[in-house]
Formats: structure tokens, C-alpha cells, sequence
């Protein structure tokens, strides 16, 4: 089920998770946390940072469909980071997004619902390497439904499951994307 | 004599232990909660004299927080946060009991003031 | 010329536009400047307030057509402000963002391409009466494209000049949307 | 002697103002200019000897201004500002001569510390 977005939409909940930053600066600063402030900042860099990255990996569905993920109704937070030089992803963006969008899709309805179910995803970005890295951190209720799904798709021209471990309270999922450079 | 409870419920860590620090500052005994069973369970055992209520939270929503804690105890007095301009869901939270309003970013001294007014301390 | 926009373009752009406002916020903290700091939240916070409001008036074409201005690639720079009580412009949506576009294209295109070109638009809602209100500062090459646009354009149902008056360096433009309650 | 001559391209007020402090408060000459051809008219006028240059202005971007400035004076040192990640512009910057590059939002220190730099005052 995907939600269509609309520019005021996507806008209203930019706008949201901006004013939420401010109301902490805001707010340390009414405290004189002067150092907290400072801090605050630094992570607001950091964060807007991989998501400037994420967005020059000319993977457009991908990146909107990670950075709209926490905007839509669910059940567990993401958060994403890129490390490394930037790469060309265009050729895998249709292949990777859609995986991503199954398999998160699949934790979404197999954690509990009420629980703090966080994600991140790091990108990493080596000379010729891609991997997706997924770490989880919540309350998974239906394992084998994951493990059912990872077992199942191993087999993707452009997608490589490396490694996976998947836990009631913890799970890690490492992916490669078998870009030109690794498939010769 | 026992302290009045407050519990702070959102879900982002930087609000709560901001609110948390400010209000136990003041001399409330505080409880913080990061999604709506947290919130609930922490109603049931300490009922606390007035919520501080984030209503957009993952999970369950903030309407059926308070609906849920509005049937434990009508007495409860709950203080709603939302972004700016969510008139609908304002509206609605001041159906379902809830006293007042602040729109986030809010002001510190403001909601100190407003809570210090509707519980206060005894001396 | 209608850009078409994505979703990792506007967030690009929206993330340009609160950065710059970090950028702000980082530079008076490292210099001390408390108070400076304070008065520029509180300035994000109007501005915010009043993307909401435009946000909220169910007329998405309208809001994302002004909230996105900015971004292309213009001679003027608008400013929104939204005042009064939200009301339902839903029915009027298509028609004022049509004028809307209409009347800044002629704008852009008039005035001085490398000047300071500053646009301040006060949406006003009033029990029963809208008016837009254009408030023009810069320069005004060709002030005549601009008078024979508002003297042709008089006739719609929906929306009235009601005054205007176009300088060299300053242009005021006053115009009703004629809402179902006013048209009875 | 004559003090060292700084210009500041931004259209930002706020920027302008800030950086416009801190570098007079380090004893330069400061000008400021919020567009292409202001900017352009203070070279050709006041030759300064360093630009801080914001690469996204609306009228005249900051790659266009950043060439009829060193066509102007090749010997005018440029400091570019972009936004995060904005790798195509500020290679094509280097390779029009501009020196180095902050993105935003830097940090006063760093930008202060380059400058002093690059463009050392006589004592
Ligand atoms: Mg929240
Ligand atoms: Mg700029």
C-alpha cells in the first residue's frame, strides 16, 4: 500500500520534523544548555548531511522511498546512513528500491506494533562495493516470517544477501549490490 | 505529603528529557514515556496528576492515547502537543477532555506556567 | 515553463532552505549572540506558521504552487503571509493558482533581472472576504506589460482587481476572490 | 599601509551581517554585496583582495559571477559557500580558480582561521 505524495504533503511533514529540531534548540536555549544547542546542531548537520548523500547516489526512488519511509503509517523508525564516496547507483535504483521495499515491508508486519522498533540502514560506499547494512533494534514477533523472506530471495542479479542474523529483540541483514565492477 | 506526577509522553528523546528536567526542576515528581503503552501502563500505576501528551507519535496516535486514558480516569488533566495549525486534531483532543493546546516549537516558560496553574504545588 | 518536482528535489531544496537557517542560528551561537539566536527561531516559527496556514487553506495547487516558487528559477523572490482565520478555498483552487501564475510570470519577466526583486504576498481572510494583496519592491522595467496585464484581465467570475497601482520601484496590487458568500 | 580588502557575496542577509562582523572585528576592509552585479561593481571598484562567495544566488549564480570576477582579476582569491554535497559545483569552481570551500552550515572558526590564512594582516 503505497500513499501518493504531493508537494504540500511532503512539505507539511518536512516542516514538521524541522520545527520539532527547533523546539529543541529552542528550548535548550530558554535552559542556556548553550553546549546542548551546539550539540543539537552538529546532529542536525550530520543527519541532513546523509541525507544529502543518499540523494546524489542518483538513485531517486530509492532515496525518496527511504526518506519518505517514516512519514508513512509504521510500526518502526529508520534511519540511514552513507558512508563513503558517492557512486552512481542509477543502474541498480529500480532493482534496489524494490527490494528494500519488500523487505522492510516484511519487518514492518512482523515487529511488534507498540514497541520501539528502530532501524538503521547504513549505506557503504567502498571502491567498487556497495553494501546495504540493516540493523535492528525492537521487538520482532514473527521471526520465520524474516527468515522465510530472506531464505526465498536470495537469488537477484544486482542483489546478494551476505549475511543475516535475526533475533526476538535484534536483527542485522548485510546486502550487496553487485554493481558492473563486482559482476566481472 | 506526596508530590504532584507529571508524565511527559513523546516520542522524541531530545523533548522529553528537556520537559522532564524542566518540571522536576519545579519540584514535580516526573515520569516520561516514549509511545502510547509505555504511557498507559505508567497511567495505571502511578496515576499522574496531569499528561503532557505528544499527539503524533508512531504506533498508537495520540487521539487514542488519550482516549484510552480519558477512560482509566476522566480526572486525569492532559495537556496536548501538536505541530502548528492541526486544528482538526486540536479540536478534537479538547472533545475527548483534553484542557489545552501548545503548539510546538513552544515556549518553556509558557508551559511551565500553564502546568504550574493547573497543578499546583502545594507549599 | 513548468518545472516538474520530485520528491528528493524538494526535499533537496527545503533541506538548502532550513540549513541556511542553521547556518544562521550556528554562526550567533559561536559568536555569543543569544539573542540573536532567539529572534531568528522566533522568525522560523513565523515563517513556518504561515507556510501552515497557506498549507491548510485545502488548496494544494495554490500553496504548492507559492511555497515552491522560490525554487525555480526566478527573478523575484516571494514572501508569504497568511492572516486571519483558515478557510476552505478549495472550490477557488484551480482558478486563483491560474491568475496567480499568470500575473507572476508577468511579473518575473518585467522586472529587472539582476535587481533585488521582492515580493510580499498577504493572503487576508476575512469572515466572507479574501484578498490577495501583491506588494512589489525592486525595479520595474517594463511597467507597461504589468498595467495591460491588469487592465485585460479584469473579467472572472472568481476573482476582482480591486486596485492597483504599478511604479518603477514598487507595485501594489490588491485583488478579491469572490467566494460563494460574497457573489450572493 | 592600507588594511586587506574582504568581500562577502550572499543573499542572505543574516550571512552578510555575520560574516560582515566577524571579519571586521579581525581588522579587514569589509564589503558586501547580496547579488551578481553588485558584487561585480565592488571588484571592479574596491579590488579586494579576497571574495567569500555563496554559490547559489538568485539573477546571476555563483559559477557565472565567480568567472567575470577572475576574468576581471585572476589574482582575486575566492572562497566559495554551497550546500552540502554539491560536487559538480565545486569542481567546476576549482577549476575557475577558486580556492577552497565551506558548506553550510560551516563553522565561524574554520572560515575565520582560512581567511587569515590566505590572507594574512600586516601587523
Ligand atoms: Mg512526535
Ligand atoms: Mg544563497
Amino acid at each position: 500500500m503505497r500513499k501518493e505524495w504531493n508537494a504540500v504533503e511532503i512539505l507539511r511533514h518536512s516542516r514538521h520534523d524541522w520545527l520539532n529540531k527547533i523546539q529543541l534548540i529552542k528550548g535548550n536555549m530558554a535552559l542556556g544548555r548553550y553546549d546542548r544547542v551546539n550539540e543539537i546542531i552538529e546532529e542536525i548537520i550530520l543527519e541532513s548531511k546523509n541525507e544529502a548523500k543518499l540523494s546524489n547516489l542518483k538513485a531517486p526512488n530509492l532515496a525518496s522511498f527511504l526518506m519518505l519511509f517514516n512519514w508513512e503509517d509504521r510500526t518502526l523508525s529508520l534511519e540511514i546512513e552513507v558512508i563513503g564516496d558517492e557512486q552512481d547507483l542509477s543502474l541498480y535504483d529500480d532493482e534496489i528500491t524494490s527490494w528494500c521495499r519488500n523487505f522492510l515491508n516484511y519487518v514492518n508486519q512482523a515487529v511488534k506494533p507498540v514497541a520501539e522498533n528502530h532501524l538503521i540502514l547504513s549505506i557503504q560506499l567502498d571502491e567498487g562495493e556497495v553494501r546495504f547494512i540493516f540493523d535492528f533494534n525492537g521487538i520482532i514477533e514473527d521471526k520465520q516470517e524474516i527468515l522465510n523472506f530472506l531464505e526465498n530471495e536470495l537469488i537477484s542479479p544486482t542483489i546478494k544477501i551476505l549475511d543475516y542474523e535475526v533475533h526476538n529483540d535484534e536483527m542485522i541483514v548485510t546486502v550487496q549490490i553487485l554493481t558492473a565492477s563486482e559482476k566481472r | 505529603m506526596s508530590r504532584k506526577k507529571l508524565l511527559i509522553v513523546d516520542d522524541q528523546y531530545g523533548i522529553r528529557i528537556l520537559l522532564n528536567e524542566v518540571f522536576q526542576k519545579e519540584g514535580y515528581e516526573t515520569y516520561q514515556a516514549s509511545n502510547g503503552v509505555q504511557a498507559l501502563e505508567i497511567v495505571e500505576q502511578n496515576r499522574p496528576d496531569l499528561v503532557l501528551l505528544d499527539m503524533k507519535i508512531p504506533g498508537m496516535d495520540g487521539i487514542e492515547i488519550l482516549k484510552r486514558l480519558k477512560e482509566f480516569d476522566q480526572s486525569i488533566e492532559v495537556f496536548i502537543m501538536t505541530a502548528y495549525g492541526e486544528l482538526d486534531m486540536i479540536q478534537q483532543a479538547k472533545d475527548l477532555g483534553a484542557r489545552t493546546h501548545f503548539a510546538k516549537p513552544f515556549d518553556i516558560d509558557e508551559i511551565r506556567e500553564a502546568v504550574k496553574a493547573q497543578v499546583p504545588l502545594e507549599a
